[in-house]
């Protein structure tokens, strides 16, 4: 290709709704650049969440970020939430063009 | 007649939701029947307030607010203490309890409609003012002795959450528009209002079905106080009513805000105020309990409680 | 006037998806419909329903279901034998037509109303009652042979089915709330029906533009059955309505009924229940063809059957 | 009354967008009330064309549109070389303004309607045609000297564009069916039509109010040119009205539909069609300043004028 | 990072709507602790799936879970679901928190 | 497994929402044999993007593929959409069944 590809972090995020306007907040301050949302519905260990009303919706965050700033925000979320809310966090290598944006 | 035909909605959905039908009201779909009930409660209300002076009214609300108060400062021990529960827990819980449930308003006017019984029309101010001060007592409950924290961020949450946007907003548009004015939106707000109230009771009694296992889980304790927490707020409410001197109407409205337990607003409040509180605990007894309790049993009994205190007292 | 209003908005929706319009009626919107519809055409038949002995139905709606059984079983071997098609096609398309449109019966309702032509209340009765027996034969027939099966989760997936909750259900509430009780839902339920229905009707013709592809396909056999079967459904239902004494408009609806085919509860049932059978060829006919040949076709010509032949023979 | 209900609900949605509430119109229901917004305008419009003769029409709509044409090509220079903004840009931001605003439309019609004061049926046909050759001069301007590219799909984009789609389809049924077939459908589409827009205009109040960023980046120039620009639209629009010999009313609405940009169609069309356009100025302009504008300004200063016009020349 | 990141297998389904009530009955069976679904549109081998309506609208389904889970899951979809429904599958590796909660 | 599992690429695209009838209609003339979407809200260098209505939505795109289909998709979205319209690209490694299929 063109511009070559790069290596980064895709950060997923699982979480109750109720977090969106938190984490919109929240995110820029550890480096991210930007992120996706999308809503979903699901079920864990805190049993089923079906997404029927506001207060069983979850969401779907991802961001693509360098492997520092996904460490900060993954530090972050175990020590803010991961006691009081329902959420999964996990990482994955991706590959991106413009590198420098993430 | 003993129910009102939209309590009947609520049973339906309940019951499809018992029998796990896949029958789901979509999330849009309750999101778009909440902001045009709160709307519409909102201009209803705006509509009869134009007719009082506003001095009045000022004694009035602090009354009520104040009587009001009482309610989560009552719940906070009991649960606390009685019920063994955790801090955070009673404390959101008696959040929940303090502030009000729109929908049981809506389903209690529709009652006193339906008896062609009238109420003074500044009770939809009362149900917007008692919507956050248990809110606010309930974080402060849960936070004494751990550090302050963001207050400013919790105000702002709560005031300019949306369902009191949309209820003072439809008060201030109902006010400024008047009955002449809002004319050509009766047809919509007013005059449909009966009947999405009965598809978002459908939905209601869904969700409320699935929230048979939180209760399960929630044990004895909480299944009663879900039952006698509204009598206390209703007592409280006639009582508020008849130092008042509310008529019959306004005395059943004021004792079924007490009464109800709020399960839009607290919810999204709480959850971010005090997340440590488990929200299937507050959530379970509001809208597992004391809401089908209220719309079934309660809301009659209310009233006949105040016909006959109004009748003694007044 | 040729044409219902409402046959127009089909007619739009179909036009903008064959000209590849990016007008999409939001699949919440269309659940949201769907519920309405649904529940209005229960209320409504509830409400009516209150007004007849229950023992005078019970041995019609028995005749209904009884000849309404016989489509299916006629629509089977037609399409495994002549139409070659393999058993679980055959077995799955013969219930979707076996089975009941809702919206071809609101459709025919609203085409008599305009008409000022009454019809019997309990029609909505049978609409519920014809919409599963079809569903279970339809079950059986592609399964003969195989290993029998969890009978148990498909019956529950066809009673606890939205459509079935939700039509018995408005049956229920306007049986026992009454037209009285009813009233202040009326200018949601009632009034607006055939407006919704329009809207609903501009979707479904969007959809049916859609399975032009999976028609074209299907061939000319399942093109000709889609035209062919309704006409046996309705005049099998005309024969069923003389029988049983109904009125021209009782007849016109018993003959749509018949006539018609599923393409709401039918699709989500046949889908689990017979997964090897191809949705594309059920729908495309059930929707693609038959649909629009009843709504612009063989309403009218049910209709006009139903005059002829009852003054020839009550 | 200064205002128009419907416009408080502007507001309050503007307020709630400011100080970041967290109401939110779910998308979907801004999308199903677009839907029945343009199919309703299109209905009216129908029915009330059948009262005239197309011979007459055709000559004032010729008229109309030629007049309309001049819009963006007066718009353009000014904002590419006053403006200095890059030609895309230019273009982009003149097919907004040369377009028309369904929306404002409705909102002129609703206050002509409190003031009691008729207007020609046909100006609904003057709306719908006037939202589409502005969108072709604008992509005209953009690709001037560059390649001409696949004016095909250009057009295609356009005229099976929603909105075409459901103002013309409303159009011709309402035409169709006339105004006693339209009967049944009243009770949704007319009655329920200013309680629909009043909910709409909330959604675009927030919608507006997340534009004030792109309006500061994009500065003085622009933000003049949102209010300068509807008045020579409207100064246009009653030169014309006099011209056509219209009425007050008519007068009214056409300068209306001159002075108001588009926010529906054209922010579409242009994103696809001139994608080195930046969205966030038009959009910005028109929905940021134009709109609000018109609603709260220019709609009562229009029939001002057309009314002292018309005094002094018809 | 305070607690270890540990490696475990996404599977993302996609397939159509019908089948959601279903694989949230069977997914537990399996092993799988949890899952996240929400709504999609999309096209393949049978053609286009608009989400019009029911009957064209699909799922994405994700599951967090151990490898054994994944190829449980993946062979029962296979001999299942493969001849007759519309769906595909597939996994990939992400690093987790928490991971025995998948 | 029966059927082994095959590596192939995910490509994900996230774009505003006017970009779906386009890419609808140009991924199959790249070699991709079908595609996924969702809808999406997000936030990145122009701002954010909070699918209140039409103009300000984003869609999620995945399509799974071959290496070559998904270099060529990636090289025509860079010529052209990059410079005018909001979108970010990745990539990565995911395992199929029925690797034939994409
Ligand atoms: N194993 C899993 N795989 C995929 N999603 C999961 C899993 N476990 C939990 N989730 C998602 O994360 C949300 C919160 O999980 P939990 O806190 O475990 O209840 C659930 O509602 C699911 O949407
Ligand atoms: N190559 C692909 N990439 C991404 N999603 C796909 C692909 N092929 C199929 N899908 C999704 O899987 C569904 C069923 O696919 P199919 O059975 O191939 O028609 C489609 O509607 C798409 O949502
Ligand atoms: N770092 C990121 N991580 C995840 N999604 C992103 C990121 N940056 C941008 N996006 C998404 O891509 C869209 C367009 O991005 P942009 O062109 O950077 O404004 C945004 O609205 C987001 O949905
Ligand atoms: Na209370
Ligand atoms: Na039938
Ligand atoms: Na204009």
């Amino acid at each position: 290709m063109n511009r070559p590809l790069q290596t980064r972090k895709l950060l997923t995020i699982v979480c109750e709704a109720a977090l969106e306007k938190r984490l919109e907040k929240e995110l820029p301050g550890f480096g991210a650049h930007g992120y996706t949302i999308s809503d979903a519905r699901g079920s864990g260990a805190h049993g089923r969440r079906d997404a029927a009303w506001p207060a069983s919706a979850n969401i779907r965050v991802e961001v693509l970020c360098d492997e520092a700033v996904a460490e900060a925000v993954v530090r972050h979320l175990e020590a803010q939430y991961f006691s009081s809310y329902q959420l999964v966090v996990f990482l994955s290598d991706v590959q991106v063009l413009r590198a420098e944006k993430f | 007649m003993p129910f009102e035909p939209v309590i009947l909605f609520f049973l339906l959905g309940a019951l499809a939701g018992l029998i796990r039908s896949d029958l789901r009201i979509p999330a849009v779909l309750y999101e778009s029947l909440s902001i045009f009930l709160l709307l519409a409660i909102g201009l209803k209300g705006g509509v009869e307030l134009a007719r009082y002076p506003v001095g009045e009214l000022l004694f009035a609300a602090g009354v009520v607010v104040a009587a009001g108060a009482l309610i989560p400062l009552i719940a906070f021990p009991v649960l606390a203490r009685l019920g063994k529960l955790p801090r955070a827990d009673a404390a959101s819980i008696a959040a929940h309890y303090g502030s009000v449930s729109v929908v049981t308003f809506a389903v209690a006017s529709t009652f006193l409609l339906g008896r062609g019984e009238s109420a003074e029309g500044y009770m939809t101010v009362f149900l917007v003012l008692l919507e956050f001060p248990a809110l606010m007592i309930g974080i402060w409950l849960a936070r004494r002795g751990a550090g302050s924290g963001d207050w400013s961020k919790v105000l702002h949450e709560v005031f300019a959450g949306k369902s009191i946007v949309l209820l003072l907003g439809g008060l201030a548009i109902g006010w400024i528009a008047g009955s002449e004015g809002l004319k050509p939106l009766d047809k919509l707000f007013f005059d449909l209002f009966k009947g999405m109230l009965a598809i978002f009771l459908l939905e209601m009694g869904l969700v409320a079905a699935s929230r048979i296992g939180d209760l399960r889980r929630a044990g004895w304790f909480l299944a009663g106080f879900a039952v006698a927490m509204p009598l206390v707020g209703a007592a409280l409410g006639i009582a508020t009513g008849l130092l008042l001197g509310l008529s019959v109407g306004g005395m059943t409205l004021l004792a079924t805000l007490y009464a109800s337990a709020s399960y839009i607003a607290a919810p999204a409040a709480m959850r971010i105020a005090v997340p440590e509180a488990n929200p299937g605990l507050s959530i379970g007894a509001a809208l597992g309990i004391t809401f089908p309790f209220n719309l079934l049993l309660g809301i009659p009994a209310y009233h006949w409680a105040a016909v006959t205190l109004h009748g003694v007292f007044a």
